[in-house]
């Protein structure tokens, strides 16, 4: 049986982990299977739980997160017949028995950032993060090269919730920086803070303005207000790996950007009114350019910085 | 800063400062009491959970309210039973009910709700409406003195309006009622309230219970007015601010409004001023972050001087040993 | 009970027991106090005495035994209860708020309604009313802790008076008071008993039994030993029912032989936190083998010059101690600096200042000296050393129990006083400052204290003694002198001096230069006038 | 004067209440579908029945046993410091510093240079709480609640802008050099045939947590200082008559207090997680109030009362592993854990008490 283990955020976080979960939950749906899963409650919980599901047999073990490389470096070795995946990691030089999954982010936010220009009637765009952290700054960056590229002037007002792991489960807070935001002129907001963006989707759809979710689709949640999602296929991911099982093809990286539909933007009966021909003529161009290679999306790790927005 | 943006921030002050002076005030009374609380946090977390789930399942609002002041209410007399009733340990008891809020309610939640420890968003009757106090569109024009009345004094949940009134009336019941004088005299010297033949056990639990109701509400605003659902942690250490907040205010109302309403302003700033630029420098959304903390730091440093608590707080009182 | 008499008594317990734990603290107590008499109970440290009056009024309940009030089976179940029956009680530790006006704490708990200033008002008017019939004034807006003790205790009586009690316990309400202020309380005894009020009364003071009761009750390690006629028993009577042996009344002292002056002290001034100077220029020498008392009315400076002297805090002005100026404000103007000269110091606080209440016996024995190499083993206190010698000092001034391993908080307060005696004496200071060395503490006690005082005067140390009891500080002091307002008002020798010539400097009337010489009418009238400016302090 | 034995009042007061949390945990865990029974083996195999478990266990109970002496420390000079959080992390940004940019020869000059980096800047993060609460009297509990805020905005920006090595996508300094890795119980305990403690982190880092017990221990009831810092606590007018200065006192127990808090991360930060990474105290500075209380401020209690939550943390995990149930149940059985033997202990004493006094007045008569 395959196992999961998500990060600390939990398997809730309106994020990632979740989106692990929903995947696994198909797979579950779809074949019959079974699986185990775990939340990490500790940094020192990894390597224990990456451990013991190698030694009960679980096969692959999934984990999410990219502060699981490292352990899974460690421990990889001593567990040769286990195949283990982590989504979001990076490690240089790549253990036969496991397999990296890395999402485009970047270039998906760029997409909503495109959508998010279009859709502004006011010319100010706003992000809100969860903690300052670099992942989240990865997104912040693609969306705002995104709606810079759709429209020059636009203004991208970028903010983070805060420093400590509240941060990520501060509705309220979430709140009143969109409160900010549209004072400021915002009338489209992406938010990409777990617990923190339910808050900036809610004030969005009471304030009359577009929000625009973030990791699976929460376009349900406020149907008419959330302009889209910027979908991240974790779920996917996951999915697919528990289906491969011992098949797993490991030792490599693999990288799932717009091509291999890993990142987007979801469309559905709750946003469909929303996103107008001309705006979906514009993602499609857009993402076709990406793909093609036409368009640059920078990555925000490649330099530790991002050319379209000061941090 | 111009004016309008001048305006969202005092708006902004009043929203974040409502949850911190309920439970700066419900922490005043138990306080005040002889009780030390530092389970502020957990009391309202608790009541933020059943306020939203109640409203949620009966679609009412104000039956949400009352299940959270009693959930509240009951973590209240736990307080009361380990730290009167059996002398123990103010603090310890604190801390225990505040973990127990913050794994309860996710536990509770997801096994009702299934959706990680979040209830479903409440709509309608079962979401606190915003209250437009009476002219406030009529006046709104006015310069200076309409969009002050009609922006930042107006168009608030309810629960606000119950908030601020508080503040009068717990100065009131505090300093002017028979209650008010013993409750003052329980948390200086329990043996003068005892030898005056009044039951301090009984004196103490009102106040622990005031407390509860009190925090009941602060929970309850921030799950069904400033958001229309329960999150995990979304409490997110305002019942520390809180606390910080009722000593910084030496255990006063009115002071304790006026320190309620800086922390608020304070944070509403640090939200609407991050990343700003100070000529060839930026300064770091971290310090815009820390800032309330770092001139809560200051004030309390150069100003405020040595806040003395209530002589007999945080000692259960103890006759015969 | 065989008593012929029609009239019931005020309060009769019948077969009160108590156990505090394992304390037995009353075994089986019955006493019966009679309708408009001042009745004393007297006893050791630790006797029972409070307990006892504790269950009278409810605060402490009984494990068994009946309280039976004017002829009728009282259930105490609170002080509730007890205030109901017309019971009033002042504790020796004042109940009081401290932060809370006078006003506040005579209407706590008896307040009429449910709002403040009706109450308030009610209160204002009736304290008046009583102020003036008993001679009990206080500022009703002043707040308790702004207050003099003796104020303070006022209050604890207004408060009963307020409820309208019948019967009054005073759990030794002198100890803490000046002599003026003592005499100002009898007399509010007395009037409350011509008013037909029962007064039962706590003291280890004999002369004030002598002076006032009518009956007096003996307790003895949780009994009821004796219940006699005042007028039919002698204080050494007294003295012997209550301690189990004979008891010297009177300090017994050969004349001292004073050499070079040891402490010398020149323009001392202190100005405390609220910017009041409380020191203003004192001047004094203490030599070796004599006792300087310090008679004062307290909150004249007595309390600060301690404090000064004892490294508690800073002053300006010049001290020296054999020849040698010690620092008042810079690093060496601690406590610890002072032992280092010498200087042993026995505050007048034991609670607060001279115990660590919750340290050990043996912990408190070292409590200051507490960095002395003597008692270091390396980078570590020697514990048994310390213990070991605790328990000696423990033997040797007879503290009870003798046992070095229990808490300062679970001794009485003699033996308390005797364990910081007992910490500063065998020190073999130069200098011993010493304050109101007696306060609380019972007969068998006082009668030590002060033979250990004179010893160590006979061994050649200089002492510095301030007390508020005038009796303590004629027959204990060589030299007296007079503090009032932060000054030294005169000097004065204790065979040519009495209690009403020092009664007058210490309210501030300007030396006359004279021994003794005043007319006694004179002095009559001059001390009315004291007290009351006491009054005002 | 004991009205029962002390034994009872430290064994049978203590375990009687522990039985009441864990009936009382069973019920939820019953009330969440699962059996308790199962529940319980579950945590005891998996925390102490194994060597490996035991690495885990010991591991957090090494961090709690540093930042509930923190608390100790300070209570016995009756200052509450809840900036244990902060402190700890303060102290994993020596750790990192002293780790990342001095090229040790061995580890065990690295980890005598990490211990004093340490402490210095746990102490240095509390001297400010300190000194304001000595020189001005402002409270030490706001300040450092204040302090906790702000040492994690500190680290953030720290880790996000400075220390992070570029291009890396985790806020957390680079891993440490090989030359510092600490010895795992594995490393020191195992032997060729026989690995015990495997993959477990607890490291050398335990022994300097029981040397600080002793050294707390010996700190408070054997020396000067520690004398004077309990006569402080118990009475300050007491210690200026003593000669006690209350700043010098005030400012050195915090120092002391964060310096202990700062240890901590020598186990999380160098010993374990080999980096510095964000919130690297994970709470153990709260825990670490539990831990305090509950030990009654004495290294003794401190170091069994962190065992105890160093079991509930690994059985908590042990119990997640196999039961896949929600990590919040966990925080609940610690809550019920600390609210009977911390707070409601004389719901259990008092009942005893009277048990002891009446076998005793039997005994007697
Ligand atoms: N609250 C209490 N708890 C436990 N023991 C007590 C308590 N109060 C008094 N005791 C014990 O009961 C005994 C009697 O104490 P009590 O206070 O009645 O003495 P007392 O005669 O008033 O002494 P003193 O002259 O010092 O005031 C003492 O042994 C004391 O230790
Ligand atoms: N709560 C208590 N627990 C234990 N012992 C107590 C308690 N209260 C009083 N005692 C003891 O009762 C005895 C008498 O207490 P009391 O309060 O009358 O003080 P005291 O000895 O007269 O001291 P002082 O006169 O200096 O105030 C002392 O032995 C004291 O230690
Ligand atoms: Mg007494
Ligand atoms: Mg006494």
């Amino acid at each position: 049986d395959p196992a999961l283990i998500y990060d600390l955020g939990g398997k809730f976080d309106k994020s990632f982990n979740e989106a692990a979960f929903n995947g696994a939950e198909r797979w579950v749906k779809e074949t019959g299977g079974s699986y185990r899963d775990i939340e990490m409650q500790s940094e020192a919980q990894r390597e224990q739980a990456l451990r013991r599901f190698a030694e009960a047999g679980f096969n692959p073990v999934i984990t999410t997160g990219f502060s699981f490389a490292e352990p899974i470096k460690n421990v990889a070795s001593d567990y040769p017949d286990t195949k283990f995946v982590n989504v979001d990691g990076f490690l240089p030089e790549i253990p036969e028995n496991v397999s990296l999954i890395s999402f485009q982010e970047h270039q998906g936010s760029y997409l909503v950032g495109v959508l998010a220009a279009m859709a502004s009637e006011t010319g100010t765009v706003g992000f809100v993060g969860g903690m300052d952290i670099p992942l989240i700054r990865h997104f912040a960056c693609g969306y705002a090269q995104g709606a810079k590229a759709t429209n020059p002037d636009i203004n991208v007002i970028a903010n983070m919730t805060g420093t400590t792991p509240a941060a990520w489960n501060d509705p309220v807070k979430g709140s009143e920086l969109a409160k900010a935001q549209i004072g400021q002129g915002a009338d489209v907001i992406y938010a990409a803070a777990g617990g923190t963006g339910l808050g900036v989707l809610q004030t969005a759809a009471d304030e009359g303005i577009y929000s625009i979710g973030v990791d699976s689709n929460q376009n349900y949640l406020h149907p008419g207000s959330v302009l889209t999602s910027m979908l991240k296929r974790v779920d996917n991911a996951v999915f697919e790996a528990m289906s491969d099982g011992e098949n797993l093809e490991t030792g490599k990286m693999t990288t799932l950007g717009l091509a291999e539909d890993g990142v987007g933007y979801a469309v559905d009966d709750n946003n469909a009114d929303l996103i107008s021909d001309e705006m979906t003529a514009a993602a499609e161009e857009a993402k076709q350019k990406i793909i093609d290679g036409e368009i640059e999306v920078v990555s925000y790790y490649e330099n530790d910085s991002c050319p379209a927005l000061d941090f | 800063m111009d004016f309008g943006t001048l305006i969202q921030l005092l708006e902004s002050t009043i929203r974040m400062s409502t949850p911190l002076l309920l439970a700066c005030l419900a922490g005043l009374f138990s306080e005040r009491a002889g009780i030390f609380d530092i389970g502020l946090e957990g009391k309202m977390l608790i009541a933020a959970f059943f306020s939203a789930a109640v409203a949620f399942s009966t679609g009412n609002v104000w039956l949400g309210l009352l299940a959270g002041i009693a959930a509240s209410v009951v973590l209240s007399a736990i307080h009361g039973l380990a730290s009167i009733t059996f002398r123990g340990n103010q603090l310890i008891s604190g801390v225990a009910l505040n973990f127990l809020a913050s794994g309860l309610t996710v536990l509770i939640a997801q096994s009702w709700y299934s959706q990680g420890g979040k209830t479903p968003t409440l709509t309608g009757d079962a979401r606190l409406g915003e209250v437009t106090l009476p002219f406030a569109d009529a006046l709104r024009d006015v310069p200076f003195i309409g969009p002050i009345y009609a922006d930042v004094i107006s168009g608030h949940a309810s629960l606000v309006y119950v908030a601020f009134l508080a503040v009068p009336l717990t100065w009131w019941v505090l300093f002017r009622t028979r209650f008010g004088l013993r409750l003052r005299a329980v948390g200086e010297s329990p043996e003068a309230v005892d030898t005056a033949g009044i039951s301090v056990v009984r004196l103490r639990f009102t106040a622990v219970i005031i407390c509860g109701v009190l925090c009941g509400i602060a929970g309850a605003y921030m799950a069904t007015g400033l958001q229309p659902f329960f999150g995990k942690e979304m409490t997110a250490g305002r019942g520390y601010i809180a606390l910080a907040a009722l000593i910084f205010a030496k255990w006063r109302p009115w002071y304790a409004l006026m320190a309620c309403l800086l922390f608020g302003f304070l944070q509403a700033l640090a939200i609407r001023f991050q990343n700003f630029d100070i000529g060839p420098f930026t300064v770091p959304v971290q310090v815009m972050d820390a800032l309330p903390y770092i001139l809560t730091v200051i004030i309390l440093a150069g100003f405020i001087g040595k806040a003395i608590p209530p002589r007999a707080g945080g000692e259960p009182y103890v006759k015969e040993r | 009970m065989s008593d012929p008499s029609a009239i019931d008594p005020a309060i009769e317990l019948k077969g009160i027991s108590k156990a505090f734990g394992p304390v037995q603290a009353n075994k089986d107590i019955s006493i019966r106090v009679m309708p408009g008499t001042i009745h004393g109970i007297i006893g050791e440290n630790g006797a029972g005495k409070s307990t006892l009056m504790s269950i009278l009024y409810g605060f402490y309940k009984a494990d068994s035994g009946e309280v039976w009030v004017n002829g009728q089976k009282k259930d105490i179940t609170d002080s509730q209860a007890a205030i109901s029956a017309g019971i009033g009680m002042v504790f020796q530790h004042f109940k009081l708020v401290q932060n809370f006006s006078v006003l506040e704490n005579v209407i706590l708990g008896a307040e009429d309604g449910a709002m403040l200033k009706p109450s308030l008002n009610k209160a204002r008017g009736s304290l008046k009313h009583l102020a003036e019939e008993y001679e009990l004034q206080v500022d009703p807006d002043a707040l308790i802790e702004n207050l003099s003790v003796g104020h303070q205790q006022r209050v604890e009586i207004l408060k009963a008076l307020y409820r309208e009690a019948d019967i009054l316990i005073l759990d030794e309400p002198t100890g803490v008071l000046t002599p003026a202020e003592a005499d100002h309380l009898f007399r509010i005894l007395e009037g409350l008993k011509r008013e037909g009020k029962t007064i039962i009364l706590i003291t280890h003071k004999l002369r004030e039994i002598m002076e006032i009761t009518d009956t007096v009750s003996v307790m003895r390690r949780g009994e009821m030993t004796a219940t006699v006629k005042t007028a039919e028993t002698s204080p050494e009577e007294l003295a012997e029912l209550m301690v189990g042996r004979k008891v010297l009344l009177r300090v017994d002292k050969k004349p001292a032989q004073p050499k070079a002056p040891i402490l010398e002290i020149e323009n001392l001034r202190h100005t405390d936190s609220h910017g009041v100077e409380r020191l203003k220029g004192i001047s004094l020498q203490v030599r070796a083998g004599e006792v300087l008392g310090i008679a004062g009315v307290s909150g004249n400076g007595q309390s600060e010059l301690l404090h000064v002297l004892g490294g508690m805090t800073t002053a300006t002005g010049t001290v020296r101690v054999n020849g040698q100026e010690i620092d008042l404000t810079g690093k060496h103007s601690d406590g610890q600096s002072r032992r280092a000269r010498g200087i042993a110091h026995v505050p007048e606080d034991r609670h607060h200042e001279g115990l660590i209440l919750d340290y050990t016996a043996w912990e408190n024995t070292v409590f200051g000296y507490h960095q002395a190499p003597e008692i270091q083993s390396g980078l570590f206190m020697d514990n048994a050393a310390i213990k070991t010698e605790a328990q000696a000092k423990m033997d040797r001034y007879d503290v009870r129990p003798p046992d070095p391993n229990l808490a300062a908080k679970n001794f009485s307060g003699g033996n308390q006083q005797k364990i910081v005696l007992a910490r500063e004496i065998e020190r073999d200071p130069d200098i011993l400052l010493i304050g109101q060395p007696t306060r609380g503490v019972d007969i068998g006690a006082i009668e030590f204290i002060h033979k250990e005082i004179i010893r160590l005067r006979d061994a050649g140390k200089a002492i510095l003694l301030v007390s508020v009891e005038l009796d303590e500080i004629l027959s204990l002091s060589d030299r007296i002198a007079v503090m009032f307002d932060g000054q030294i008002m005169g000097e004065r020798l204790p065979d040519e001096t009495n209690q009403t010539e020092l009664g007058l400097l210490m309210a501030g009337v300007t030396d006359t230069g004279g021994k003794s010489a005043i007319a006694a009418v004179d002095a009559q009238l001059h001390a009315k006038e004291a007290r009351e400016a006491a009054q005002h302090d | 004067m004991d009205k029962m034995p002390a034994w009872a009042d430290a064994v049978l007061v203590p375990l009687i209440s522990i039985l009441i949390a864990a009936v009382l945990s069973a019920l939820v865990i019953a009330a969440l579908g699962m059996n308790p029974f199962e529940a319980f083996r579950l945590m005891v195999e998996g925390a102490l029945m194994k060597s490996s478990g035991w690495g885990y266990t010991l591991y957090y109970a090494t961090n709690f046993i540093f930042t509930g002496l923190a608390v100790s420390v300070a209570f016995h000079a009756k200052m509450f410091n809840i900036g244990g959080e902060g402190q700890a992390q303060i102290g994993g940004l020596g750790v990192a510093l002293c780790c990342l940019f001095i090229p040790w020869p061995h580890w065990s000059l690295a980890l005598i240079g990490a211990t004093i980096s340490a402490a210095a800047f746990g102490a240095l993060w509390a001297y400010v709480p300190a000194i304001l609460q000595a020189k001005r009297g402002s409270h030490i509990v706001i300040t450092t609640i204040m302090f906790n805020f702000i040492a994690a905005a500190l680290i953030n920006y720290i880790l996000v802008n400075i220390l992070r090595p570029s291009g890396g996508m985790e806020p957390a300094t680079a891993t440490f050099p090989e030359a510092v890795h600490l010895p795992t119980f594995q490393d020191m305990f195992s032997t060729a045939d026989n690995v015990l403690f495997r993959g477990s982190p607890a490291n050398i880092t335990f022994f300097i947590a029981i040397l600080a017990c002793i050294a707390v221990w010996l700190l408070i009831w054997r020396t000067r200082l520690g004398y004077e810092i309990r006569a402080f606590g118990h009475s300050e007018t007491g210690a200026k008559y003593a000669g006690i200065s209350p700043v010098r006192i005030t400012v050195i127990s915090m120092l002391i207090s964060g310096a202990l808090a700062g240890l901590m991360a020598i186990n999380a930060t160098m010993g374990e997680a080999e980096r510095l990474v964000l919130n690297a105290s994970e709470g153990a500075g709260f825990i670490g109030i539990a831990v305090a209380l509950m030990g009654r401020s004495h290294p003794l209690g401190v170091f069994l009362a962190a065992l105890l939550f160093g079991f509930l943390y690994q059985g908590g995990a042990e119990l997640a592993f196999w039961a896949n149930i929600p990590r919040e149940l966990i925080t609940v059985i610690q809550a019920l854990v600390i609210l009977f033997t911390g707070a409601l202990d004389n719901f259990v004493r008092w009942p005893l008490e009277r048990l002891f006094l009446a076998t005793r007045k039997k005994g007697t008569a």
